[in-house]
């Protein structure tokens, strides 16, 4: 078992080497990305995403509550992901983990910092009551990157959600006020190399990423190093250069949303 | 409340559903890479995931049993699967579908095969409606063929239900909520035909008689569900013979 | 010690196969059945049961609170169960197992399918103040079929309790509205045998279990198979019935509470 | 509040009892079927049942001591224990009681001849009254005798209180909670005799003199106590030795 | 490893029976004692202790919450301990263990019985709202006697605690009303002899401990006898009079505060 | 809200400070006795207390690597720590800091050393300001080097932010509220030169062009603080050896 892991790594190193992925792909090429918005009716937004083998769904409940003291006049979001055990053999049932609760906070930065949603539309009476939006992020099958999936599927859920009013009695329905398309782009770092949207396979040789989120005028709106490696400072110029090309191919599938 | 609903007019249900008429379902198996098998179930409005893993080394290690595989089966709702958010984790509903469900199934695998093993069976109510525990069964029967776990059948499941007096198949939310009895089932079926009886939970009001009557009634119902298991199964091991 | 485990298993066995039981019990016969109402004074209801040596106590507390939305006119049953460690070897420390969440939710089914409490009678205030009955269930002796133990120890406690009223200043107290007797009869069913109230002992060589639950009018209010075996759909029906008639003499035992 | 509620009048207590007198209390041994050994024990309103498992391999192992036996105790209320309904679970009270109570059985047990074992005492309080630390302390050295565990001596508990400026004995929870001090206490008994203290604590407001007539008062009354706990000791093996 | 810690405790041992101890204590004296108040400007009160070489710190902070039912008028006194992996190598993450559950009591009854804060001063509007007291102790380096170093930081920070009433809209801030001086004192109890302030090196060779707690007044407060050990009455009479002739000269130290 | 609050007037920040101006930082190592290495370090109103605890064995056992030391990382508030009382006990904010700040010192700690051990990094904040990781960081980097753990050189860590448009060294707390970006970051040094970024983060809204500016101002803002944690590393072993 291990003697065909410790090959395949070797495989995928020395491929890499000579400038090549296993799956064929550029180095700067993402898998192919699959948006389906609305599959679960009784949620107020959903999305599933498939990055190449990677799925991910989110949801989107909204309620109504009490805003935060310092933001009044706001609505309120708050974003969740579980890794449960269905969608990989490494992930255990429990509370949510370390990588589970980085995934969840890069995600809801991305959406908070781009201020996609216009939080000042969702207040409903100030100091009293507010819209609560829960973005619930629901891993289905992990083969990499489920982070940029998990990105794609949530502003993708968001642009899918309306406000239901009407049930809750405070006026009708409205779509969610989105005003921006953040886009997170993974990238696996190796051997000088950068590798956008690595694979679950590629995953295995190297623990070096970095998430960088744009919005739609090129702002970066968040960044994490994740991982333990020392990062080049030139190297950390390109990989954001390369990250604001790949969220603005990726932002084009989100206008088709 | 049952007094101010009708759920039954002119002898059709509240959705057009005939009394002994199951609601649509769909079935596709082996849609996850990770999982050893899965299915995607959907069954009126439940949306179901299910996936097996194994048979695996036990973690952690002191739960492995020496002469045979432990069965686990986990019944997990998404928080976006119903009207009001679920919080996130099991709660005690949960835990009890989760027993009696991983009962019914230890009951036909061949656990004693895979001494030190677990045969992990996740299932993920993405959207939930009445009988979601009958849909994961349903669902996670086909993720364990999908897998290649040694079973001496198969278990199919479906819920009858008594509302406003009758005996009816496959109930929806509303006839789940204010009818006067719910009674999942799920038997081992072999070979085609109906064995036994695997899983079987009742609460409401009924006589012995009515019992009967939605023992009869279920049976016909899954044998129609496992006849589309079958499918499910045969539709992807064709496909992938053509490949 | 296993060896005397073994040995021990296939002589009750044997006995079964024999058509005796190790205690002298005849199939369809319960254990000596012992109820004590009244026995924590500082409870709103309680009583102590036992069957054979199994030992339960259950104690009912009652509170004001806010009814569920759904059903602002009516009172709210929640039913708990702590087995203990105290009460068997293999109970451990902690929150709440399947197995005691098993046996509160079928304890639970009993007495709210039955109806046996008259929530209507413990609405307050229409959507703002009812009745939350607590009864929680205290294992002492595990020697076998706590579940039916439990269960005649709830309703005798129900119908030994008092409506705190006065101490909560909404009037005087009442006896709590009792109007149904539902009792559980567990069956362990080994070699096409069904055997009621299965004492520990029994249960060493076989975990199938039904338990049927009938009310005043012998009309079933809740099942649960438990354990993973099948069940003979022929088998199922002579359990009922059985189920049915023993249920009959143990509510005898309940008008004398 | 001490003020308005007056807890002595014409030097009697709120009960009637003088100031060095008992409440009521009956003592079980060998109620329990499971347990190794047992006891059901009154003490005014408390009503306590403890169990006693072992000596018995340690589970989880890790806890193991190569040299000596590992005493566990657990003081647990009933939800239904209490005027007002106590959340299952350990609080920090009851850890509390939990730790002092140990340490007070594990001074006297011989855990030194079952190395790698767990000696586990569970208290369950069905009833609480002031006092039932004390009381379950005294239902535990019961339920270890019958257990057969090798002690070298017996365990006796009984709290002493201040009431209105009085040093009392065994107090109710209305001197508990309104009066200047509570000092509960078990004692090391052997061969009759008391030796030495083996569970102290105390809160309130004292002076050293009042605390030399708590202690003595609270000998006197363990001795009653631990005859009461010989007798139902007895009367045990008494009843035994006749079957 | 285990060789030189026996060879440490014989000698630990020996002198103790030569009426020495290894740091060249007499049996009843303390080590030195520093007290740093006001070190954390965020909180209400503030203090460091160091006994030697043992270091704690206890932060007050104050909120305006709702009285218990049974006491109206009168604040709230929550004390919480935490025994942090930092401070020691056998301390864990995780919930409070009886250890610390132990150590927050003993250190709150001292503040609580003997009345060290007029709690009646502390009503806003009685039923309603009166202040709560947080006392944290966060231990920083456990060389023995945390309890007695966190006994003294707390009453410390109590003098140092100012009331945050304008922050909450409720009046002007004040000094917190503190009328006593409770001490801890803890001896550990080794072949009859008594040793005040136990270090770590000296606490190997014994858990027999008793920590007396007294006032202003040398009345005891809080007797808490912790360890698994048996204690001779006359032993007990000879502590107590060691521990309130040793909380006389801490309470010297305290009145500088 | 930053419309309303000018966090810079007359080219001057909120506290006076230059844009590049670090607030005052005060560093100590070795100041506890338990640990194996620790530093108390203050960064304008961060209070820190660091400590270092290996190589030593893994607990539970089970976690141990069998070639190379793990490192653990725990950044814990103390309750007091901060304007609102914090609850005791990890929330999400700090399982992050204290993700991204193990990975930092993880990849310049020699673990191939010590396989099957654990180094055990716990920082406490006692007081909380703006840049509480970045200060926890520097604070743990100097107990590392007091414990003697090998390491392939040093991390030192400060956050740049934008505020009111200008990228700015070091921010306080209204400039991290109330700013357009907050920027975490950590460099590996080695003999005296910056090599590498360790720990990055950002959150907030800049060009490329800014995120160079900061990274620029970081450089220099962590050259000067390298010089104070070299300082505080010399002034113990030089005060050792003179004893």
């Amino acid at each position: 078992m291990n003697i065909i892991t410790d090959v395949r790594k070797d495989y995928i190193l020395s491929k890499i080497r000579d400038g090549e992925r296993v799956d064929g792909r550029a180095f700067d090429e993402f898998r192919k990305i699959e948006i389906e918005t609305g599959v679960i009716e009784k949620a107020e937004g959903s999305a599933l995403v498939k990055l190449g083998n990677t799925q991910v769904i989110v949801g989107v409940k909204m309620q109504v509550g009490e805003p935060f003291p310092d933001s009044p006049d706001k609505g309120i979001i708050i974003t969740n992901a579980e890794l449960v055990p269905l969608a990989s053999p490494i992930f255990e049932p429990g509370p949510p983990d370390e990588n589970s609760i980085e995934l969840a906070r890069v995600v809801d930065r991305g959406i908070r910092e781009s201020e996609a949603i216009d939080l000042s539309k969702l207040c409903i009476e100030e100091g009293k009551k507010v819209w609560i939006i829960f973005i619930d992020i629901h891993a289905l099958d992990d083969d990499g990157n489920l982070l940029d999936a998990s990105a794609i599927a949530a502003i993708s859920a968001l642009l899918n959600t309306r406000v239901p009013a009407e049930r809750f009695g405070v006026g009708e329905d409205f779509p969610l006020p989105v005003r921006n398309l953040p886009v997170a782009v993974t990238s696996m770092i190796i051997e000088d190399k950068i590798l956008v949207d690595p694979s679950k396979d590629e995953k295995s040789v190297s623990n070096s990423f970095i998430t960088i989120t744009t919005d739609v005028d090129d702002n970066i709106v968040s960044i994490q190093k994740s991982g333990s490696y020392l990062l080049k400072e030139e190297k950390f110029y390109e990989v954001l250069d390369i990250s604001i090309e790949k969220a603005r191919e990726i932002r084009e599938l989100l206008k088709e949303v | 409340m049952s007094e101010d609903i009708k759920l039954i007019v002119n002898g059709k249900r509240i959705d057009g559903r005939a009394f002994d008429e199951l609601r649509n379902i769909r079935i596709e198996a082996g849609v996850l890479k990770n999982a050893d098998g899965s299915c995607y179930l959907e069954m009126g409005r439940n949306k179901i995931m299910a996936a097996v893993y194994g048979p695996r080394k036990v973690q952690p290690r002191h739960l492995a049993d020496p002469v045979k595989a432990i069965v686990r089966y986990r019944y997990n709702m998404a928080p976006f699967s119903v009207e009001e958010r679920k919080r996130p984790g099991p709660d005690r509903r949960s835990v009890e579908i989760s027993k009696v469900s991983r009962e019914a199934l230890e009951s036909i695998i061949m656990t004693e095969l895979f001494p030190r093993s677990s045969i992990d069976i996740f299932v993920e109510v993405l959207q939930a409606d009445a009988g979601s525990r009958t849909a994961c069964l349903n669902a996670a029967s086909v993720a364990l063929v999908d897998a290649g776990i040694p079973m001496r059948g198969i278990i199919t499941s479906v819920a009858v239900a008594k509302v406003d007096g009758h005996i009816v198949l496959d109930p929806v939310k509303e006839e789940d909520n204010f009818g006067e009895a719910d009674i999942p089932f799920a038997f081992f079926i072999r070979n085609g035909k109906i064995e036994s009886i695997a899983l079987l939970q009742m609460d409401g009001k009924l006589t012995k008689n009515e019992l009967i009557e939605a023992v009869k009634l279920a049976k016909k119902g899954v044998m129609e569900i496992y006849k589309l298991q079958r499918e499910a199964i045969m539709k992807k091991y064709i496909v992938e013979d053509v490949e």
